[in-house]
């Protein structure tokens, strides 16, 4: 294997050059605890405050709005058990969606648990959620919406900003996992009404363990991690400097001439669509065609199983996913795929090939033909796909 | 996450194909669970001759099958009736705890197809009769 | 000022470099996603698994039994909290100390508002919990006893493996926060009967932001953080890899000549506590004089406040700390202190230096020459001080 | 952390100390709270012709009363009077919201050392009457 394509990236990113090199004095040199008040503990203070203003910039938040948390899966289920807690006298009643990530999703069962209701809304084959079955699951007792920004198998992109007229209208808290938006599109909290949103560091070739909750000022808000008075009383812990040192930074990079990237980004995803679409038979575009994340492609291959795609593209170099990469250990096919209504035997033949600022258009022609190929080996070896084959 | 064995018989299965005039056939699995195996029996004088499959399935489904039919090609029938889910995984070097329902596929297969020999050809194989096809259900392995 | 002197290594310390070096290379060459099935994810996963040996193998713990964390706070959160909602079926009872560090307080506190009861054990004036107060306090509710392995700002070193046999005779879970012991003490986990364990790895030279909780085979717990299977499981979210290894390098190599190195750290821990008795009146040692940890030493300075003596040390190079780092922004005397039954207004003048392996005895005489002279002049300044000048 | 300005109020304080024939002293605070200001005036002719303090507290505390007293050295006792914590806060270049009390302290401290020359003169200063020594309890400062 010459080279290796990495087209997983919103599975993970690596962290960039530049990033690395902010972060790497806070290991070695600039190792203060932020908390101490002595020059080395004020060095490494500055530098989470400059990285919280870089964070609150790019989302047009204030910056005492921007709390630091490990990635995330804890921002999602700080928002969630957090606001259900401490509201929890107002009403116990959750809106999200059948295609959330399970940080949310299992978040919500555990509530349900433990004397709350949630409604999972359903989504079209294109996996947006319907405006008018919002409002109609919206009652006395809801409070809270948590729907995601983007979706991270199929990359649909959700109407937020009706969404969040919509909770601001009604009084209800409204969180959106922007986990796989955050680096890619833009974002406005006033603008978009949200109250509270989750990113993650390595989602935006940042670090890995390191996210944001961001919190609209007067929010009511449990704790998840109590303890030490750090981020202004509401996350316990010695802050991960370095980590949040990168992740301000990589943010910072990630909007930069943001419209001339994904521009390139868009071009090359919709090549990588079509070559697909031209060369292979049987295969499915899934999530919206146009309304997606800017590297997001997704389809199914009909007649064959996801996993044996991805090794079979592992072995020429090429760095893919199915379903989603948390649960890729599990048999079961993608939750999101079941929602957008496909059936077990096709959504079990998905691929995800996530692109990145580092993807060529020499590396989509090169994924395409090995697809070709490697689709053709298997379904020659798939009893389901003979049949086709004489067509029956 | 998977033995050199296994991503040898991945990227290489031995054996895939099928066999026109077929002794017996068995597929077990379904398209819902993500895996299915086809298999294909030529048996000659109580011995099997030739063996061939079709594999929907993940990588291991297919590494299963592929050692499954290495294992029991030339056998007797009695030599495969013996092959155990258990000794298909351990031919491989081992699978991941929540792929080892792929071995048990392969061994289902294998029994399904000499029950198919069995009532075409009307031989009686003693142990098919309690064999039971049903497996468990796979979905609910957790692991802890 | 020529050079700088931390002895603030209980409030944190730097990676070491051998630690950094084994990390770097999972920022950006190995970023894969330990989740992902293809090469470039098995590398990670095959990164964390050493570490999660490394941990292990330093508690005599089995490998499953380690779950990575964001920190000390997280690890405490989720040892209390996950007990008390899984097992709350069988009591509300919990028991801690009045001298925790606040991750475990306020996480006790927190449930108190939330249907428990906790009994927060007195200690003597070593800071010292009396087994028989533990075994009185005991009641059929009492599901839980939290007890931290070495107190962070005096020291000193509770009778863990008694504390955990009363537990396991009673079929109490017991956790111990042992951010400042590990590192720095030998743990058998086994041999203490301990359950649950928290460590944290920014207090041996490993990086910030990342800690681990040890969790008995067949405890039953709930998660703090639900999402995807990562960590069996237990804990989602993407894995902080680099952070991750350089845990697992930094506990392995803590543990290295470990009795040679606490040898060296206790000749110059008593050096200074000596030389400052010698040097300076009205001081009182905190904690207990040979049960502490090996690089800890903390004084109270009668008549003077802490923040002052800590600004001025700071002045001529030397960093230290006064109370525990997390609390240096409050205005309240350290809880601990008035455990241990120090009055408020001396409780004020406290500071702590805690020692690592990067400090000398030069730096040990500097700090006393240095004292002397900020004692001395605060002294002066201070309206407390004059009658006792004047003999009153 | 620290302005500037406070870090060098904080290491060369000025006017420490004590006047011997103080026309006027004053006290505030508590070692209970960590914090305890004592100014000493010498007032002649209306004007505040000297003042030295001692102070036990954190570093603003210092700061601030080392500020206050020079920013009343000098002046009319109306002047003095005028001194607001803000004042002396500002002149400080700030200090952390958690400190700000500590600017209050040293305001008071100016005061309670004017009411003691007030009551030992028999001199009326308007203003002094109204004043409320009572601090809000600043334990319960929390910054959200
Ligand atoms: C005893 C103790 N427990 C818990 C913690 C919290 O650890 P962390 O800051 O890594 O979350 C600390 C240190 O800050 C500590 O000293
Ligand atoms: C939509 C979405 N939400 C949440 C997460 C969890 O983030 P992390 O793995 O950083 O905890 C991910 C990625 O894994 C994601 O794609």
């Amino acid at each position: 294997m010459e080279k290796y394509i990495y087209m997983d990236n919103s599975a993970t990113t690596p962290v960039r050059k530049e990033v690395l090199d902010e972060m790497l004095p806070y290991f070695t040199e600039k190792y203060g605890n932020p908390s101490s008040i002595y020059s080395l503990g004020s060095a490494s203070r500055v530098a989470v405050e400059k990285a919280r203003e870089q964070v609150a910039k790019v989302l047009n938040a204030d910056k005492n709005e921007i709390f630091f948390t490990a990635g995330g899966s804890e921002s999602d289920n700080w928002a969630i058990k957090g606001i259900a807690l401490k509201n929890k006298n107002k009403g116990n009643h959750i809106i999200t969606t059948k295609i959330e990530h399970h940080a949310v999703l299992h978040t919500c069962e555990y509530l349900e648990k433990n004397g709350f209701e949630v409604t999972y809304l359903d989504v079209d084959q294109d996996g947006l959620i319907n405006l008018d079955d919002l409002k109609n699951a919206i009652k006395d007792e809801t409070i809270l919406i948590t729907i995601m920004f983007a979706n991270n198998e199929i990359g649909t992109i959700q109407p937020i900003k009706e969404i969040g007229q919509i909770a601001r209208e009604r009084g209800i808290y409204f969180h959106t996992d922007a986990v796989q938006a955050v680096g890619n599109l833009k974002i406005d909290v006033k603008d978009m009404n949200i109250d509270l949103l989750s990113l993650s560091g390595h989602k935006f070739y940042g670090p890995k363990g390191v996210g944001v909750l961001y919190i609209k000022k007067g929010t009511k808000i449990d704790s998840l991690i109590a303890g030490g008075a750090q981020e202004r009383n509401k996350r316990a812990g010695t802050e991960n400097v370095p980590g949040i040192v990168g992740l301000g930074k990589a943010i910072e990079l990630a909007y930069e001439n943001l419209d001339e990237k994904n521009e390139k980004l868009i071009k090359l995803r919709d090549r990588l669509i079509s070559k697909i679409e031209e060369n292979i038979k049987y295969v499915r575009l899934n999530g919206h065609r146009t309304n997606r994340l800017p590297g997001n492609v997704n389809f199914c291959f009909e007649f064959i199983e996801g996993e044996s795609l991805l090794l079979s593209l592992d072995m020429v170099g090429v760095a893919a996913s199915s379903g989603s990469a948390c649960t890729s250990g599990s048999l079961d096919p993608s939750h999101v795929l079941l929602a957008i209504g496909l059936p077990h035997e096709i959504a079990h033949g998905s691929l995800r090939l996530s692109l990145g600022i580092y993807n060529t258009e020499e590396e989509v022609d090169y994924v395409v033909d090995k697809l070709v190929e490697i689709v053709d080996r298997l379904r020659k070896m798939s009893p389901l796909y003979d049949k086709i084959a004489e067509g029956k | 996450m998977y033995s050199e064995k296994v991503m040898d018989h991945f990227t290489n299965p031995r054996n895939v194909g099928e066999i026109e005039d077929a002794s017996g056939i068995g597929e077990v699995g379904n398209a819902k669970c993500g895996d299915i195996m086809r298999m294909y029996l030529k048996i000659e004088d109580g011995k099997i001759e030739d063996v061939k499959f079709k594999t929907f399935g993940c990588g291991s489904a297919i590494a299963s099958s592929s050692m499954a039919t290495e294992l029991i090609k030339g056998k007797t029938i009695e030599e495969a009736m013996a092959l155990t889910n258990k000794a298909v995984a351990e031919a491989l070097d081992g699978l991941p705890p929540v792929k080892m329902h792929c071995s048990v596929l392969a061994e289902q297969a294998i029994k399904a197809a000499l029950l198919d020999y069995s009532k075409k050809h009307n031989v009686v194989i003693p142990g098919l009769d309690e064999f039971n096809f049903e497996e468990e259900d796979h979905h609910s392995v957790t692991e802890d």
